[in-house]
């Protein structure tokens, strides 16, 4: 299977139903949208986040109801320097969608969907101890993997790969 | 949906109760997970998961090294089931790069996936029978096992941490007698599982243990990210090879097992299924393995096999270049997920176009899996934190990666 | 002879026994010390020809009941107790006194009846002879005493029944 | 051949450590342990007495204190759960209070 | 009558061999678990130190005293070092009510083949085995670790629930024997009828019911599968011996195998008739088979002990102590009167 070039035109992109039902809910929360690869990424505007995602799990039509994975990228030197990314899973529909949000490198904070899914706890937990972003209204905002006293955020690119000295 | 994920502070006696500290060594914590409970008498008042004794960060470590080199430490980070990472790892490269792979790879990959999931479900069968109480299983479990490692070190070489998958294909051609060896096992495998379960399934003292402990209902199991026999024992029928199809899934015919109770018996009747649903698709596998090669033809990204590398000199140059500087993968993002014994295992492998992966995360089943712990052991006994710590089957290799 | 170096042997334990269970501060100890005083007792019982006594002494007393002490101490985690005002008044009296009076009541005994003795075994009671006479003789007061027991049970299980989880606890201080 | 007085001393010391402990001792469980030794006290002398007067009624009679000591303690230690759970102290002078 | 000097030589030499034949027996019921449970399980067993692993337990004796007898900061001392002692000493004087066969002459001297013959050596067997919950208990409590604690209050509450359904199972084969003293009972079963079937209690008696509440509650009372929980492994450590190393552990270990020795000698007495069975050839001989029928029931015993570890999960507390008094306490009470019944009846 050759690559297809990434589809990024908002307007072809219409019909996928996660798009077309966040963009009749609100066209300023979706930044933009990346169709590659035969998966479809959604740039959210980042102080919608958690509406977005109540919408898109309550969905009738296709209810993406399972969060899979809450991760991030760290895109240094380059601003917004972070992308925290969430993979949604439909159960009923067997649909995938990723949705993206780019936060600033300077005190990077989002709000939780730990009240959408219970299931982004550890994973919030886990971006916050690797990457240092603050989930705010997270109901137990602590180092998961690291131990407590620990110094830095190891998966940030900036950090030394042998710690600090 | 607060009630699910409330984790407040644990201090100690303030009325009657008794903070236990559980692992991070205990018989029974599957490694090094530590488990703080706050216990009043036998009952459980709150429980608290710790991890994090295992971290190695391999994720990071993967930043470092060329995207070949990154298969054997995908091994190493659910040990139970290396083979499943490694697919899931060269799954999620092949699709950044776009590689078509030749059938007979496919069917050997899903063939040795499923021998990794019976590996892996035996090894939880024999500790968790062990966790409550009955001895023997573990040493059936691990009989069989025994069996399926054999045949890892005869396709690989390696017991354990196999690396037998490559992005493209596979890293050699099964020796000769492999296929014969797997179908007399495959053949003697169902009797086996029956044996396990005269010991379990009908023992009135392991009914008295499994049936109505550490229940799990279908909701909560979702909201709290649960997948793999965890879901299925909730009555979700979901399962990633049937219902999101990779690597030629859809070419073989099983059914899903699904129970409805969400109680550890029935996860426990999840995985006994699974191992006999799984053995038949291996057994599918041994009779529809299509001839051909088993690497993809894509010389800038698949190693020239031994003979060619010594008569060609394209051959030797890509070889070289391969080693020493690896080979460049499109820009782009994939989330790849494979259903590995314990649930959901995404790979999510991020490219900026050069040799090294950018970002490599593992979206680890037992990690959320383990969320579930809490709901379903608070205000229950001790012994059936031990009981739900072993029906949710974890793997802290997996968890702290 | 052998009765009374056996009798001595006995009596002294138990008198250390008792004595050690005054002195131990720590509860844990002073349970033990009944142990032991009741093993002994059992020994004396025995000398007396009293068997089944003496078997009933420690599958009861110390296998049940005394076991029940532990457990409780165990279970409150009870500690060393404290010094309190009162009891040093009870001590500086109390002993004296006591010992005063176990002296005393020790020569009226040894004065007035010191010529009678028992011989070792002098009254065997083997089981059935009691089995006859607790079914026969005291037939009423061993079933007004299973009524006891089976109130006391009934008591019990309500007493240290647990409390309602809702009702909040009062401090007191 | 040991003389009879010398169980009924034996029994009145046992007795009067009984008393010595009830009176001396702070922790409740301490002073509940003195009472039952108080009890085997009284046994010991019972059993004497029925080997003396070769009256078996006597060792029938221990079987009596054993079951009352055994109620007791049941009782007895269940008010003391109770108690503690109560007050959190084992101290009979902080008992002081027949309310909360 | 014997002197008494004869009389305490004879019985220090019947101590002695009663003590090492009893030790012996201890350190190769371990040998023999682990092999029967390591066939069962599909595996050897010990193969290494003598033929067949035989000198296993010799070694393993070795290596307790050589070493290190750690003791954790904290613990209560005193009790800390008498708990596995009290519970050793427990185990170990209970055989001395044991017969393990009948009257013998040897040198002259007539002697039974038990240390002491008493009258009511059963409530003696009770009355000791009733104290080895001390030494359960207080090796929890002196530990001070959390893990001991949990073990040793659930041995008191499991070991004193349990006594009452194995008092009550005992008593219903002494109102058919009548006698509280061993050899009175085991005598009374000798014989058969209907011709053939031997007239044991557990058949004769009627006391089948009895037979099986006894084995349950045996192994509630050694603590062993599927009561393990005292010391479940998998829940509480090692429960109340977590914190026992060397010689320490090693007398909790020997003290647990001494009582299912005794359990099991109690069980071939009272409900398997003992040293009975069928005697012939040469006198010499006539004096050991019964000796060796008597064993040869205590080794089935055990051998069931030993499957049924290899074979039965574990139960959960409230289940174990529900299934006490609820079920065995129940069922062995209606025993009792049945029995009682039947045998007012037959006289």
């Amino acid at each position: 299977m050759p690559l297809a070039p990434a589809v990024t035109d908002l307007q072809q992109l219409k019909t996928h139903p996660a798009i077309a039902k966040l963009l009749a809910w609100n066209s300023s929360a979706v930044l933009a949208a990346k169709f590659d690869r035969e998966e479809m990424t959604i740039y959210i505007e980042r102080s919608w986040l958690r509406e977005a995602c109540v919408l898109l799990r309550d969905d009738t039509d296709c209810p993406f109801n399972f969060l899979s994975d809450v991760t991030c990228v760290d895109w240094f030197p380059s601003e917004p320097r972070f992308e925290v990314v969430y993979q949604l899973l439909s159960i009923p529909k067997k649909e995938r969608v990723r949705l993206k949000v780019r936060l600033e490198g300077s005190a990077p904070a989002i709000d939780t969907v730990t009240s959408v899914w219970p299931a982004a706890n550890y994973f919030e937990r886990e971006v916050f101890d690797l990457f240092g972003i603050r989930f705010t209204g997270h109901p137990y905002m602590r180092r998961l993997l690291m131990p407590e006293d620990w110094e830095g955020h190891p998966l940030r690119k900036d950090y030394p790969v042998e710690g600090y000295r | 949906m607060a009630h699910l994920t409330t984790m407040p502070e644990l201090e100690p006696g303030q009325d009657r109760t008794m903070i236990l500290n559980m692992g991070p060594q205990h018989p029974s914590t599957h490694g090094v997970l530590r488990v703080i409970l706050e216990i009043d008498g036998e009952n459980v008042v709150r429980i608290m998961p710790d991890i994090g004794y295992l971290h190695t960060g391999i994720e990071k470590t993967c930043e470092a090294k060329f995207y070949q080199q990154v298969v054997p430490l995908t091994d190493r980070i659910d040990y139970l089931c290396p083979l499943t990472n490694n697919l899931c790892y060269v799954l999620a490269v092949e699709k950044l790069l776009g590689l078509e792979i030749p059938p007979k790879a496919q069917w050997m990959r899903v063939m040795l996936n499923e021998l990794t999931r019976i590996n892996s479900h035996l090894v939880w069968l024999g500790t968790h029978a062990m966790d409550i109480g009955a001895l023997t299983v573990f040493l059936y479990c691990f009989r069989e096992r025994e069996d399926i490692l054999r045949l890892f070190e005869a396709v690989s070489g390696q017991r354990m941490m196999t690396s037998y998958f490559r992005i493209g294909g596979l890293a050699l051609e099964p020796p000769l007698g492999f296929f014969e060896q797997t179908g007399k096992f495959a053949d003697r495998f169902p009797a086996k599982v029956d044996e396990y379960e005269n010991l379990l399934t009908g023992n009135p003292i392991w009914m008295m243990r499994t049936k109505g402990v550490a229940k799990l209902a279908a909701e909560d199991a979702i909201a709290l990210g649960a997948s793999g026999p965890t879901l299925r024992g909730s009555g979700v029928d979901f399962d990633l090879r049937r219902d999101m199809p990779y690597s030629g899934y859809e070419n073989f015919k099983f059914r899903v097992p699904v129970a409805q109770d969400g109680d550890v018996f029935s996860r426990y009747m999840c995985r006994v299924r699974e191992l006999r649903e799984s053995i038949g698709i291996v057994q599918q596998a041994l009779q529809g393995m299509p001839e051909g090669p088993i690497k993809a033809d894509a010389p800038r990204v698949v190693l020239p096999d031994r003979e060619k590398m010594k008569t060609q000199m394209e051959a030797l140059i890509y070889h070289f270049k391969i080693i020493t500087e690896g080979f460049a993968v499109p820009e782009g993002e994939v989330y790849q997920a494979v259903e590995s014994p314990r649930g959901e295992m995404g790979y999510y492998v991020v490219s900026d176009g050069t040799a090294k992966p950018y970002r490599v995360h593992m979206r680890a089943a037992c990690l959320a899996n383990m969320q579930t712990l809490p709901k379903m052991c608070e205000g229950r006994l001790l012994a059936d934190v031990i009981a739900a710590i072993g029906s949710i089957d974890i793997v802290l290799g997996e968890i702290d990666r | 002879m052998l009765h009374l170096t056996l009798f001595l042997i006995f009596g002294a334990i138990c008198v250390a026994g008792a004595v050690n269970l005054l002195v131990q501060r720590h509860p844990i100890n002073s349970a033990l010390s009944l142990v032991v005083v009741m093993g002994s007792l059992a020994g004396e019982y025995l000398l007396l020809g009293a068997e089944f006594v003496a078997a009933i002494q420690v599958i009861i007393y110390a296998g049940a009941i005394m076991v029940l002490f532990v457990f409780v101490i165990m279970l409150l985690n009870a500690g060393e107790e404290e010094r309190a005002g009162g009891s040093r008044v009870a001590l500086l009296l109390g002993v004296p006194g006591m010992t005063i009076g176990s002296l005393l009541m020790a020569w009226v005994l040894l004065e007035r009846s010191g010529t009678q003795s028992v011989m070792m075994g002098a009254l065997p009671g083997p089981p059935k002879i009691i089995g006859w006479l607790l079914f026969h003789d005291f037939l009423l007061p061993f079933e007004v005493t299973s009524v006891l027991v089976l109130i006391a049970i009934m008591g019990a299980v309500v007493l240290a029944s647990h409390p309602e989880p809702s009702q909040p606890r009062k401090k007191v201080d | 051949m040991v003389p009879l007085s010398y169980y009924l001393i034996l029994s009145g010391v046992l007795f009067a450590c009984g008393v010595v402990g009830f009176l001396i001792k702070r922790n409740i469980i301490t002073i509940f342990i003195s009472i039952e030794l108080m009890l085997n006290g009284v046994n010991l002398s019972f059993v004497a007495f029925a080997a003396q007067w070769h009256a078996l009624s006597g060792q029938v009679f221990v079987f009596f204190v054993m079951v009352v000591a055994a109620a007791e303690a049941a009782v007895g230690l269940a008010i003391i759960i109770a108690l503690y759970r109560t007050r959190d102290t084992l101290n009979v002078d902080r008992v002081n209070l027949l309310k909360l | 009558m014997l002197s008494i000097e004869t009389f305490v030589v004879v019985s220090v030499i019947k101590i002695v061999i009663a003590l090492f034949v009893l030790l012996t027996a201890v350190a190769y019921t371990v040998w023999l678990e682990r092999k029967v449970v390591g066939h069962i399980q599909n595996r050897w067993g010990p193969t290494r130190v003598g033929p067949f692993g035989l000198l296993q337990p010799l070694a393993d004796g070795i290596k307790f005293i050589f070493k290190e007898d750690l003791t954790p900061p904290h613990v209560y001392k005193p009790l800390y070092i008498a708990a596995p002692m009290i519970a050793l000493i427990c185990a170990l004087t209970s055989i001395a009510v044991i017969p393990i066969g009948n009257w013998v002459t040897i040198g002259g001297v007539h002697t039974p083949l038990q240390i002491t013959d008493l009258n009511i050596g059963l409530l003696i067997i009770l009355g000791i085995t009733s104290l080895g919950v001390y030494g359960v208990a207080l090796a929890g409590w002196s530990s001070n670790s959390k893990y001991s604690l949990l073990g040793g209050l659930r041995a008191s509450a499991q070991m004193v629930s349990y006594e009452v359904s194995l008092g009550l199972s005992l008593i219903g084969v002494l109102i058919v024997a009548g006698s509280f003293s061993l050899r009175d009972i085991v005598d009374g079963q000798g014989g058969h009828f209907w011709g053939f079937i031997p007239k044991w209690n557990i058949f004769y008696g009627g006391q089948f019911v009895a037979f099986f509440i006894y084995l349950i509650s045996a192994y509630a009372e050694t603590n062993r599968v599927p009561f393990d929980l005292p010391e479940a492994e998998s829940e509480l450590v090692a429960g109340y011996h977590t914190e026992y190393s060397a010689m320490k552990f090693a007398m909790f270990f020997m003290a647990e195998y001494a009582n299912m020795i005794t359990v099991a000698c109690v069980a071939s007495l009272l409900f398997l008739g003992g040293w009975h069975g069928p005697v012939f050839g040469p006198p010499i001989l006539q004096a050991i088979l019964p000796v060796f029928w008597f064993v040869l029931r205590v080794f089935g015993f055990l051998f069931v002990y030993i499957w049924v570890r290899g074979t039965l999960p574990r139960f959960r507390y409230d289940q174990l102590m529900a299934f006490g008094w609820k079920f065995l306490l129940p069922l062995a009470i209606a025993n009792l009167v049945i029995t009682a019944l039947v045998v007012a009846w037959r006289a």
